[in-house]
């Protein structure tokens, strides 16, 4: 089970060379690496389950002097979905990118992208937690600017100036933390961490650094004309995962690493830039005049529920209750992976079929291309957080987690947020009707409609219907 | 020598870095700008040697001042003055609002917030003893890692994992220039007396980088300073305007390429196969191993660099169509 | 504690200080990608002041691997910055 | 898992399965997607027909899917579930037999028949919600399936009075989730339970109670169309007629007055809430609203939007019904749950007829329309008796069990004259519509004549539905005593919530 | 001694360094300042090299300083004669 870890990271990364070297066959390798991987990620997946938290000391050298790779229910289950999305825009771009050339660049970068999550998903390492998110951020650049066109490239320059920022600050945080207690390895930090002026200051620079990569209010700036101006599969994951692992690194270290050191103002110091974000992000969203700037807005607006859970998760006592709550931010977050990926790969679709994605022309395309529409409805129903959605599930422990502490705020939030997100999706969803000539068969274009349908309806019916073994593989660490 | 000439010595060392730092993000002139900042480097390098960390040293030397330099020198000379100079002209500061202003007292104010509150954490963790579990337990299993140099040490055997990563971070980095486009053109022939200094300059530096490679083993080098001292040769060359600056093309470019990751990912593998875990050096091959994934890394490092310098794929026939072929998509 | 070490930490904070200042405010590219090395160099010296043990004692070598493998970061993003800042630069040439 | 578990899951998925089917059917394979519609609606027929035989003799037939931890999807079948689950089983039936005639060779019926068949899954598994948290679940499945449905028609005004409804709707889903996840904070898992659960919750939490209850009853009377909060009803006819039948008749408004009389009778208890001292506040607001809708039903010409204004008038009957204390209230609110069903999906049918065939969409179109079409205005004559209440209706039966169980309860004093207005009111909306059909001469030509009269006065497959359900409405009031009618039923029910 | 005479000799160092910083702040044109940078710079590294050769403990090392001062006198002649031809180039050109 543990050689499963090495895996996750190992065969991603031998793809992107055998792709880098074979641009002949690389579609064929990068789907077989995507098959590959996603088993190993089940695997771990499994062996979690089966066995609890699993780590692996890379080198034989014990945690400290080496570096450990960990997984636990948390990182197992983002790692699982992590490999769901890619291994489905992989196909969906296996059909996307008409021009070999840069099909040529796009999958060695793009196996790379995968190696770099896998890599700080797995990662139980201060300073090699830096690495990968570099490793991340320069993929993510890459691929973003892969458009070529020219809002492509300054937005992922601008992407790549502040990624760089956001590390930096990291690392300093990183240094203060091995300044003060000389070591880097989660696990022992935990233990030996304690509130004091070199926790709090590493802590709040690592978390700021962290913020503006997973973009909450007001450090988003950046992400929705990166997201927007980027090829489609790549968008997909940007939205779906790049900005999850930055965000599921602020979980680990407030919920897990520092859990003794953060204080309940904190929290909602957070709470209140997540709550600002939903609003702010929803009704940007609602103002978007193109389908893709509309789902980069609602991103910035779905990361801002997560962070509605931290007073939360601050204001209850550990037990049941806290647990159910945790549970309902991860299954939100998971929700949000699937449906934004969907929505993301059926919009390029749409781009590609009409020449545009603006969002007062889209009469009549809904007849042409019904299945991916329905995949837009069926992202649209998890974002907006209805039934039977994960985020359903997510959203009502959101709120029951509200009530039980009296934190009425946020209960006003999430309604509004979710009607705010309602009226943007069936502001889109307003132009599927109408009796333009009809396609015989509903699947026009398999290749890049079926992964959009199955993502989409893993976050509006899977999660939702099937989502209790979450809440079961938290109880392995979170 | 003693304490007090030395702490003149700091000040002044110290006193001079940040006047640079603060020289070359205050002018104007983007060139002058990059200029103090390859002075800044370069006096950092005699810092991190105050602070007895040699290969630190070398390395700034070599990547942080020389080569980042090189590129940021090169980028200065790609934009045409006039957008160069764009952002950079005084009456552009003259005719600021106000608003603006106050966004640089804030920004400056917070900045300097910033400085205070890392210095107070940083006070409190230098007032306790240093840990010393961690050197101690690098001390104790240098013998078993194969080098005795503690920093390739923790590079190459305990922390391997990290420079695997970090290499391929180099190869995105260069992947990611390739997708951007062709190379830049190259330069006039520099004439006679540069001729003359290159024909013996780039020897010595390919010379140098073998030595460093080799002793990174047991004293300060290595390979990402072989490397960058390789690349460093290619640089001069295509300085000196020469159309071959040593790079290969096509199918052997990427072999370089992935050299470094794959020789890494491979030596991983392969003892994970034979019932080791990933990375587990038998302590008997671990210095052979190092050695031979060093050499592999030094390859790699120098190409992507001296790739980074050229500013893409260098052309060639067999990659000009795909060229092509990417400009009209990019057109379209 | 030692002077030296304290000398060294402060100045890197500062350093970090100033970068952190010139990458939010400067206008250029260019400048901008320089003033996030500058704060990287500062977070590097950070490293480094931790590491010294003082004249004659054998530093911390786990801090200086760090510093390399950082400086080897630092030169890849550096790279790209600027290739992206080149490609950008081109095509509004060519608008 | 035994038959008693699968069976609620087998009745709610004989329809959505071939709903799920008919998604991805080619819009030109029309017989197969009229089998696998038929076939499903039969096979429910059936199930529910076991269903009905087990829970009279009290077999308990309880399916659960645990969602998250305390978080059950439950289906259940109890005698409420039951009637609801019928009247919507037989509707379909008839429903979809109207619609495969009325979309004959119309675009996007993949699409159209899919939905539909959702839409009824969804208010099956309202019925047979176990619990709270279940029924909001399918409650917001029913306004998801149902807005594809009122926008099909993709003119303007379909997607302009979608909007419209969705905004309403899940508006009062949001409201009635709030309530939901509030009380189960407060008291855990709230399954549904004859005579309620929440009595034995300490009094400190009587005035969060209260709230909760607003916010549930305004939440669900968005669908109930309770005044003020009736706006969409009118907006939403433009949906084509088998829609706005179903709508009407079972599916959405019917859906909100159900919710209504869970929350009275299952969640709270009839008794509790009027120790709170909600059941009044109910009743004047039901009341309000029968008077508001009638008045408002007498201005229009509109047909369509007559029939709308006195569905919203005759929906509130049944919250009258349960805010009138006693069995005998209780069993009028509840058996003009499915009298009105069926009346009112006759009265739609029969617009419809009328539009398809003559091209009539206005009241003053009408003049004696009854001669070329006899069978459909006489299926609307009975209908709208029924509705004005005139024996042996089904409508009579419904209206003369509220009278007697107000006099029961001592709400003589104001329901009696609601009742009466109101039943003035019908008359005085419904009478000259027959008048003129029957008995006015007929103009020199219809406004458009597309069917023209052949064996029958118009396609059969329009035909029969109206004339069935009229039928049906009338056996319900002439057979009121005979045993599984739905009297009969409604007075089990209420037996067993008063635990008599 | 010794240490008297590498003294003496590094002080040289540093005053033609000092000359040579001074020419270049103060010397009209870019060829009289070059002039005066480069010469006294060499000139001043040669003495400083020597001076620390006095101190080295054995051969390799001194040789190693004299390596450095070689290289050093190449690489700046080089870029000497570069900018001053580049120079030459734009008054030409201008």
């Amino acid at each position: 089970m543990t050689d499963a870890m090495i895996g996750l990271v190992a065969l991603p990364l031998t793809g992107a060379l055998a792709t880098l070297l074979l641009p002949r066959s690389a579609t064929a390798v990068a789907v077989g690496t995507g098959l590959a991987t996603t088993v190993a990620a089940g695997l771990l997946l499994f062996g979690v389950a089966t066995q609890g938290a699993l780590h692996y000391e890379i080198g034989g050298w014990n945690a400290g002097l080496g570096i450990a790779l960990r997984a636990d229910g948390l990182s197992a289950l983002l790692l699982m979905m992590t490999s769901l999305v890619v291994l489905a825009a992989s196909v969906y771009a296996s059909a996307y990118f008409s021009a070999d050339s840069t099909r040529d660049r796009f999958w060695p970068l793009w196996l790379l992208l995968w190696t770099s999550l896998n890599a700080l998903l797995l990662s139980g390492d201060l300073f090699n937690l830096y690495v990968t998110l570099e490793l991340l951020g320069l993929s993510a650049v890459a691929l973003a600017a892969l458009g070529g066109k020219r809002a492509a490239v300054a937005a992922a320059l601008r992407y790549l100036l502040v990624g760089l920022l956001g590390s930096m600050m990291f690392l300093a945080g990183v240094s203060l933390i091995y300044a003060g207690y000389g070591t880097l390895d989660l696990a022992m930090l935990r233990r030996v961490v304690e509130p004091g002026p070199i926790a709090w200051t590493a802590l709040a620079l690592m978390t700021t650094g962290l913020l503006l990569k997973t973009a909450l209010f007001p450090l988003h700036f950046w992400l929705p004309p990166a997201h927007a101006s980027a090829p489609a599969p790549v968008s997909a994951v940007l939205s779906a995962l790049v900005v999850k692992a930055a965000f599921y690194l602020v979980l680990r270290l407030w919920l897990d690493v520092f859990a003794n050191v953060v204080t309940p103002v904190a929290a909602n110091l957070l709470g209140l830039l997540g709550a600002s974000a939903v609003l702010w992000g929803s009704w940007r969203a609602l103002q978007a005049e193109r389908l893709k700037l509309l789902a980069a807005y609602s991103t910035v607006a779905q990361l801002g529920y997560l962070f509605l859970f931290f007073p939360l998760l601050l204001a209850l006592p550990p037990g049941p209750t806290r647990d159910l709550a945790a549970g309902g931010l991860v299954m939100l977050a998971l929700t949000h992976g699937f449906a934004k990926a969907g929505l993301f790969l059926a919009i390029g679709i749409i781009q590609q079929r009409c020449g545009h994605d603006t969002i007062r022309d889209l009469d009549g395309t809904a007849q042409h291309l019904p299945a991916t529409t329905f995949a837009i409805a069926l992202a649209g129903v998890a974002l907006i957080g209805l039934p039977p959605s994960g985020a359903f599930l997510g959203k009502w422990q959101l709120l029951a987690g509200a009530v039980e502490t009296g934190q009425w705020l946020w209960l006003l939030v999430t309604a509004t947020g979710s009607l705010l997100a309602t009226a943007y999706i069936f502001r889109v969803l307003g132009h599927a009707f109408g009796h333009r000539p009809y396609p015989n068969q509903p699947v026009t274009v398999a290749r890049e409609e079926w992964p959009a349908l199955l993502l989409a309806a893993m976050a509006a019916l899977v999660l939702g219907l099937a989502g209790a073994p979450v809440w079961k593989l938290l109880e392995i660490g979170i | 020598m003693n304490a007090t000439s030395l702490l003149v010595f700091d000040g002044l060392l110290l006193c001079s870095i940040v006047g640079l730092a603060w020289a070359s993000l205050a002018s104007h002139d983007e060139r002058r700008g990059v200029i103090l900042f390859i002075a800044f480097g370069l006096l950092l390098a005699v810092a991190w040697g105050r602070l007895l960390a040699p290969d630190v040293a070398l390395a700034e030397a070599a990547i942080g001042a020389g080569l980042s330099g090189a590129l940021l020198l090169a980028a200065v000379r790609k934009q045409s003055p006039g957008s160069s100079r764009t952002h950079a002209n005084p009456d552009r500061n003259r005719s600021e609002s106000g608003a603006k202003v106050v966004l640089q007292w804030l920004v400056t104010l917070l900045c300097a917030a910033l400085a205070g509150t890392l210095a107070w954490a940083l006070l409190h963790a230098l007032s306790s003893t240093p840990h010393d579990t961690l050197p101690r337990a690098i001390s104790d299993n240098l013998v078993a890692s194969g080098v005795s140099n503690p920093v390739t040490a923790v590079l190459l055997n305990f922390r391997a994992y990290d420079t695997l990563l970090e290499l391929a971070v180099l190869l995105t980095a260069v992947l990611g220039i390739f997708a951007l486009g062709q190379a830049t053109a190259g330069y006039q022939p520099a004439g006679p007396v540069f001729d003359g200094l290159v024909r013996w300059l780039v020897p010595v530096l390919i010379l140098t980088a073998g030595y460093l490679l080799w002793v990174g083993a047991h004293a300060p080098g290595g390979a990402f300073q072989a490397g960058a001292t390789l690349a460093a040769a290619g640089v001069v060359l295509r300085l000196a305007g020469r159309s071959r600056i040593g790079l290969p093309d096509g199918f052997a470019l990427r072999i370089v390429m992935a050299a470094g990751v794959g020789v890494f990912l491979l030596v991983g593998l392969t003892l994970l196969l034979l019932g080791r875990s990933f990375l587990d050096y038998p302590p008997a091959w671990a210095s052979a191993l190092i050695l031979l994934i060093e050499t592999a890394a030094m390859l790699s490092i120098a190409a992507t660099l001296l790739l980074a310098f050229v500013g893409g794929q260098p052309q060639s026939a067999g990659v000009t169509a795909a060229a092509n072929r990417q400009r009209e998509e990019i057109s379209r | 504690m030692m002077t030296t070490q304290v000398l060294y930490g402060l100045t890197a904070c500062v350093i970090v200080a100033l970068g952190l200042r010139g990458a939010l405010l400067h206008a250029s590219l260019l400048q901008r990608v320089v003033a996030i090395n500058v704060m990287g160099a500062g977070v590097f010296m950070l490293l480094i002041a931790v590491a010294y043990r003082g004249p004659g004692l054998p530093p911390d070598p786990l801090p200086h691997a760090l510093v390399l493998t950082g400086i080897v970061v630092a030169v890849s993003a550096t790279a790209l910055a600027l290739a992206l800042a080149r490609r950008l630069h081109a095509e509004q040439d060519n608008d | 898992m035994n038959w008693d578990a699968w069976l609620p899951v087998l009745v709610v998925a004989s329809s959505l399965l071939p709903g799920l089917v008919i998604f991805f059917l080619r819009e030109g394979s029309h017989r197969l997607r009229t089998a696998l519609n038929l076939v499903g609606a039969i096979l429910k027929l059936v199930l529910v027909g076991i269903l009905i035989w087990g829970v009279f003799h009290e077999h308990v037939y309880e399916s659960r899917w645990t969602l998250a931890p305390g978080l059950d999807l439950v289906l259940h079948a109890d005698t409420l579930s039951v009637l609801f689950v019928t009247l919507s089983t037989v509707l379909w039936l008839v429903t979809t037999v109207y619609a495969i005639g009325y979309l004959e060779n119309a675009p996007h019926r993949s699409r159209f028949f899919g939905f539909f068949s959702l839409c009824v899954s969804a208010t099956v598994g309202l019925a047979l919600a176990g619990n709270l948290f279940t029924f909001v679940i399918f409650y917001e499945l029913l306004t998801l399936s149902t807005y594809p449905l009122v926008a099909h028609r993709g003119t303007p005004e379909a997607v302009r009075g979608a909007r419209i409804y969705l905004a309403y709707t899940l508006g009062g889903g949001m409201l009635l989730l709030i309530g939901t996840v509030w009380l189960h904070v407060l008291a855990g898992p709230t399954a549904f339970v004859e005579g309620g659960i929440l009595s034995s919750l300490p009094a400190a939490y009587h005035p969060q109670l209260k709230v909760i209850f607003l916010l549930l009853i305004i939440g669900l009377g968005v669908k109930a169309a309770l005044v003020p909060l009736h706006g969409w009803l009118p907006q939403a006819m433009v949906a084509p007629a088998p829609v706005s039948a179903l709508l009407h008749a079972v599916a959405v408004v019917k859906a909100g007055a159900f919710g209504i009389v869970r929350v009275v009778y299952d969640v709270y208890g009839v008794n509790f809430t009027d120790q709170l001292g909600l059941l009044t506040g109910l009743g004047i607001a039901a009341a309000i609203t029968i008077v508001y809708g009638s008045v408002k039903a007498l201005f229009q010409d509109n047909l369509k939007k007559r029939l709308a204004y006195s569905t919203v008038s005759q929906v509130s009957y049944i919250a009258l019904g349960t805010a009138i204390l006693g069995p005998v209230g209780t069993i009028g609110g509840i058996v003009h749950l499915v009298h009105q069903g069926i009346m009112k999906i006759t009265l739609f049918f029969t617009a419809g007829n009328y539009a398809e065939t003559l091209g009539i969409h206005k009241v003053s179109e009408m003049n004696g329309v009854g001669r070329r079409m006899p069978a459909t205005t006489l299926a609307f004559s009975v209908a709208a008796l029924g509705m004005i209440g005139v024996p042996p209706v089904a409508g009579f039966v419904s209206k003369w069990y509220l009278g007697l169980g107000a006099v029961e309860a001592g709400m003589a004093s104001w329901v009696m004259p609601v009742l009466i207005t109101s039943s003035i009111l019908n008359a005085a909306y419904f009478l000259p519509v027959l008048y003129r059909a029957w008995f006015r001469d007929p103009g020199p030509a219809w406004p458009a004549e597309h069917i023209p009269a052949a064996r029958f006065e118009t396609s059969a497959a329009l035909l029969w539905p109206p004339v069935v359900t009229a039928m049906l409405a009338l056996a319900a009031g002439l057979f009121a005593a005979a045993p599984y009618s739905p009297l009969e039923w409604a007075t089990l029910i209420a037996h067993r919530e008063y635990g008599l | 001694m010794i240490d008297l005479l590498s003294s003496l000799l590094i002080l040289a160092g540093l005053f033609f360094y000092l000359a040579g910083s001074i020419g270049l702040l103060r010397l009209p044109d870019l060829y009289s300042r070059l002039h005066a940078l480069t010469k006294a710079d060499n000139l001043g590294l040669g003495l400083l090299s020597a001076g620390l050769a006095l101190h080295a403990q054995d051969l390799l090392m001194m040789l190693k300083l004299m390596l450095i001062w070689l290289a050093v006198l190449a690489a700046s002649a080089t870029s000497a004669h570069l900018i001053a031809r580049q120079a030459r180039r734009q008054e030409t050109g201008s």
